[in-house]
């Protein structure tokens, strides 16, 4: 216990975590600071071209594992199921409608790709080896989630329908493309191509993380200053929950599938992450109805703080118990 | 200089909704319209900043300058896209140069 | 299709006034606005382009739509605003679909 | 309020030929302009987005208000420059607060 | 002399300088060459994160310096008082009107982080060490030289309002913050953060800081291009001489309270330095009347680019006269 | 043969072509993936005063090589020259109407920065040392093209005019400017100067290159699309055969001037890529009635994955067999 808290502290005190709080804080306080919507965007892009190609070198150097089939459904999976068990605990926890409750599961069920970057980088401050691949499964588990919640809908008699063209506009979506095409250069150029540009993806990568925090903060606060009230206890209480039940069941599955200690953290950082990029602007498509300041404040101004600040190193002290690594 | 009469049409409309609505004016056959960056707006829904937002989020404005008898056929197709969402379309009374682009 | 008949205000305005003069919309019982980036201009002050600015410099259009009987009350709040400062307001009629939302 | 009946003149071209409207705007005495930021279009040479852009190409949105009776002088400018070249003009009346502005 | 004359030699050809000199001469050519303003605006942000988190991390080094009151203090008396000695030149000097004057004068009581920053790394290649709070310093004389201009239009009658809400926005302007901020987050992690991104915020910052310095040559050269004829020859020797003024007085306060070289002249190219980011907002909002082509041309045509060339080594020469370091 | 074939093969495969290759897919699978406008800005600026600057260090280092103005005065000629070329060329392979012709001729005739720049990192990657001022003669050969083009519609009774102005606005175009500034900066501070800032212009350079020929496969990716049926295969043949007839014609002249294998690869590339940045924006002033999209297309959409995939390294054989290098 003392030393998951320990692990908290140092994780808490990282520059990654404080980028965060102060953009957090500026917001709150309603300072006019802002990082211009370009610049974010071309982190965000930074950080998926980095991460993706980073994985793929991996995978050319340790091989396609034989696990890794097994962790792409594994992906799917949870993906698929995590926002049913989300739609029922909302319907039990809140008062919120079939179309918001089938909203807010897509967003659980689907990932967040700066937590898991905030996850991998945990890892390496503690030299923890994960599977390469793991960003595929990343890739993989974004889209399901929103199937599910459209299944849900229609389930209850709501009309939220599969528009035309949207199943490809979420499989073809930017960030989506940029994470597994990135994998796919670097799993060919391996070291090789890392040695050309690791000046450029690996060295900055952290202080780049640092500012994109900054913003996501600032964004955070902003949301969560104008949804003030919006939002009722029990909402909240889901939005810290919910992760939990996620990593604990991925936790099972993962080392199940006998993924390493690494593998597992970041296997559970996904299933308890939630989105707030691609499936937000699906939802804004495929569930006009729903309210986005509901789904938006909880996946982002909950619990994406949740995960990055307590979630990780707690997620990280459970698999190495249970994997004993 | 000789001017003929015309509909200006502005839809405010969010981003993940252009290409839809975009796609439903080619199909009602306009094939002309502006699409200008909206950097902020509040309705309804509450306030917001282009600069608050994650990803394909925020607005946009698309606007049409369409033959007056046009005017039916392209509110339908934009209202068919807006109405279920987040929006608002005004009409006003324009002139333009060189019909023949319309 | 029906429409109703509203104002269409366009206040190009300073922008570190762009704060000031929602709220002022927001007190004079205006929630409805869009705000669009503004790339240059040119006026009695001189010309300038955003390229040309550092920190929060440049122009900012804002954009209402209104009943016509609440004009009035959102060009004093405006102007009240605007009035020392850089910038301009114009006033178009228009139509617009879905008046419930004014 | 009192406000002054002008045109508001729109003229969407090809950001290449931005200084040279610009340029004969002033020629033509009209010193007062916004340049608004176009993100996208469509028309008769197809479709385009900014995102879709190398270098200076793209449009811009030229956004005039002036006083009727210079109408005609400004869209001769105007004209000369968007003649040859891909873009729209279009005119709408117009309020203005200010004219001492125009 | 022949010292401070090679000093100022080696300074002009510096990378850094020599891109400033480009942006204008591009600018003054009507050359197209412009740098978006998204970019800019990132890369100034990550001037000032970066320069704030190293501040932090010296302070968390070398500990909480006792002199650290007293400079700050030193600095807020200097940005309360320049504006009023810059008031009566500017009387004396110019026809400006009292409205112009005390807008020009807001502006030398207040900083401009860039030449700060210019100052630092001259320091840097030097080998001077200077007081890390010497970012916090910064901070803390933004905003006092506002009110001392509308404290002087206030007394000649002039109606130049502290509009509602106005000081709030002036505190937490996104750079002081961002300064601020980073500074504690540098001060909190130490070296042990520092480590973590200097290959961000170390490595590259010299390369950066040429790219905004073109941007600052091509944005003076165009306001410079647009208000000739503005300025009479008085105004422009007021830009020219109030920096000496400034320096002047810091110099003496610098050494009085013990501050290292490197911190005499950090605080003497502070006080020597004008806004020209968040004064000219606030002027706009407190004395709309005041004409911005005055006050912008005087701090970015006139004393940004002479402390930039001329000034910053000749207050170091200076500040090691004095202080003989 | 075989060793061309590997050498192409080799290029490939390198991180900057794969990226390239993942914008072009993504584009045509009609992802929504793009890169901010204003970040490509500032990526291109940085890739332009990168490469300038280093030219520069590079000249002030071996000094002002005898053969420079030769080489100066070899690379206005062939841009002057080959858009005479390229026009008797569509003229009979196509049935392009004489303005377009022209218009195209324009874009062979002047230069692509970018696969100038990627010739260069595959000459580094083989070790290959080129003279610096290359890039001098690259800025020397954007222009001249336009003019000739100009010429060519004047001749044919056209009416293509050089509207009052555009000649300095081409001369002064951002790249120009900023490409001949920075290899002044670079002449004048030297090996101490890219010391300073060598950890932003060299070590990330190659990664910023990947990110931006993801751009540029977005971009040719969705011009190609756009454009599908307006080309004819005579066109198409052109834009290929037309780079290796100006690289041959290169390769001589460059080898009667004494280059070195370096400088007679680059050369070659410089007259076998074709202009989609500043003859385009010029185009449409001088020549409004001519069809972007049918030289865009070809610039962007042929000849330049073609220069960059397969063309860059059969320079390199040739020259390599030709200088005996
Ligand atoms: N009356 C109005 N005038 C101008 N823009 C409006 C108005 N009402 C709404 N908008 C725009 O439409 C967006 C969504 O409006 P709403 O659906 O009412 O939340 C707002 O953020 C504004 O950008
Ligand atoms: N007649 C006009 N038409 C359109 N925009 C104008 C006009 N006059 C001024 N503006 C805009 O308002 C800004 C300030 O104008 P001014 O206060 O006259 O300097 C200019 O930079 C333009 O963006
Ligand atoms: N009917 C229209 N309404 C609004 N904008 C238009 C219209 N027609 C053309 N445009 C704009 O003008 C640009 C060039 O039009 P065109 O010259 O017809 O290709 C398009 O990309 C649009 O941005
Ligand atoms: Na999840
Ligand atoms: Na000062
Ligand atoms: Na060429």
């Amino acid at each position: 216990m003392t030393e998951i808290l320990s692990l908290a502290g140092e994780n808490l005190i990282s520059p990654i975590i404080l980028s965060f709080a102060l953009g957090l804080l500026a917001a709150l306080a309603r300072s006019d600071l802002t990082i211009p919507e370009a610049v974010a965007k071309g982190m965000s892009i930074y950080l998926l071209f980095a991460i993706g190609f980073k994985g793929g070198v991996a995978v050319s150097a340790h091989g396609i594992d034989a696990t890794l089939i097994l962790t792409l459904i594994a992906g799917i999976v949870l993906s698929f199921g995590l926002p049913i068990l989300a739609f029922a605990l909302l319907r039990v926890m809140t008062g919120l409608s079939v179309i918001d409750a089938a909203a807010v599961s897509a967003h659980y069920g689907s990932i967040s790709i700066v937590t898991f970057v905030a996850g991998t980088s945990v890892l390496q401050g503690r030299l923890i080896d994960a599977e390469g691949y793991m960003v595929a499964v990343a890739a993989a588990m974004e889209a399901p989630a929103i199937l599910s919640a459209l299944w849900l809908v229609a389930r209850s008699g709501g009309k939220g329908s599969m528009a035309p063209g949207l199943m490809r506009e979420i499989l073809l979506n930017g960030s989506i493309v940029l994470l597994v095409g990135s994998f796919f250069i670097g799993a060919i150029t391996g070291d090789e191509g890392l040695e050309q540009i690791s000046a450029f993806i690996v060295s900055p990568f952290q202080g780049v993380l640092c500012l994109f925090l900054l913003d996501m903060g600032l964004i955070a606060g902003r949301g969560l200053r104008q949804s003030k009230g919006v939002l009722g206890i029990g909402a909240i209480g889901f939005a810290i929950l919910m992760p939990l039940i996620s990593a604990s069941i991925a936790v099972v599955i993962g080392t199940m599938i006998g993924l390493s200690t690494g593998g597992v953290v970041l296997l559970m950082v996904l299933a308890a992450s939630s989105s707030y990029i691609a499936v937000p602007a699906a939802m804004r498509v495929a569930l006009p109805e729903a309210n986005p300041s509901v789904y938006l404040t909880l996946s982002l101004g909950v619990t994406f703080p949740f995960n990055l600040t307590l979630g990780i190193p707690l997620y990280l002290a459970i698999a190495q118990t249970v994997t004993g690594g | 200089m000789e001017t003929h009469t015309a509909k200006r049409v502005e839809i405010v409309i969010e981003a993940p909704l252009e290409r839809r609505l975009t796609d439903a004016l080619t199909e009602a056959g306009v094939t002309g319209y502006t699409i200008l960056p909206v950097r902020g707006g509040s309705g309804r829904s509450g306030k917001w900043t282009r600069e608050g937002q994650v990803g394909r989020a925020g607005m946009v404005a698309v606007v049409c300058l369409i033959r007056p008898e046009r005017l039916d056929g392209l509110l339908e197709a934009a209202f068919a896209v807006v109405e279920k969402h987040i929006g608002v379309v005004s009409v006003t009374d324009a002139q333009v140069l060189r019909a023949e682009r319309f």
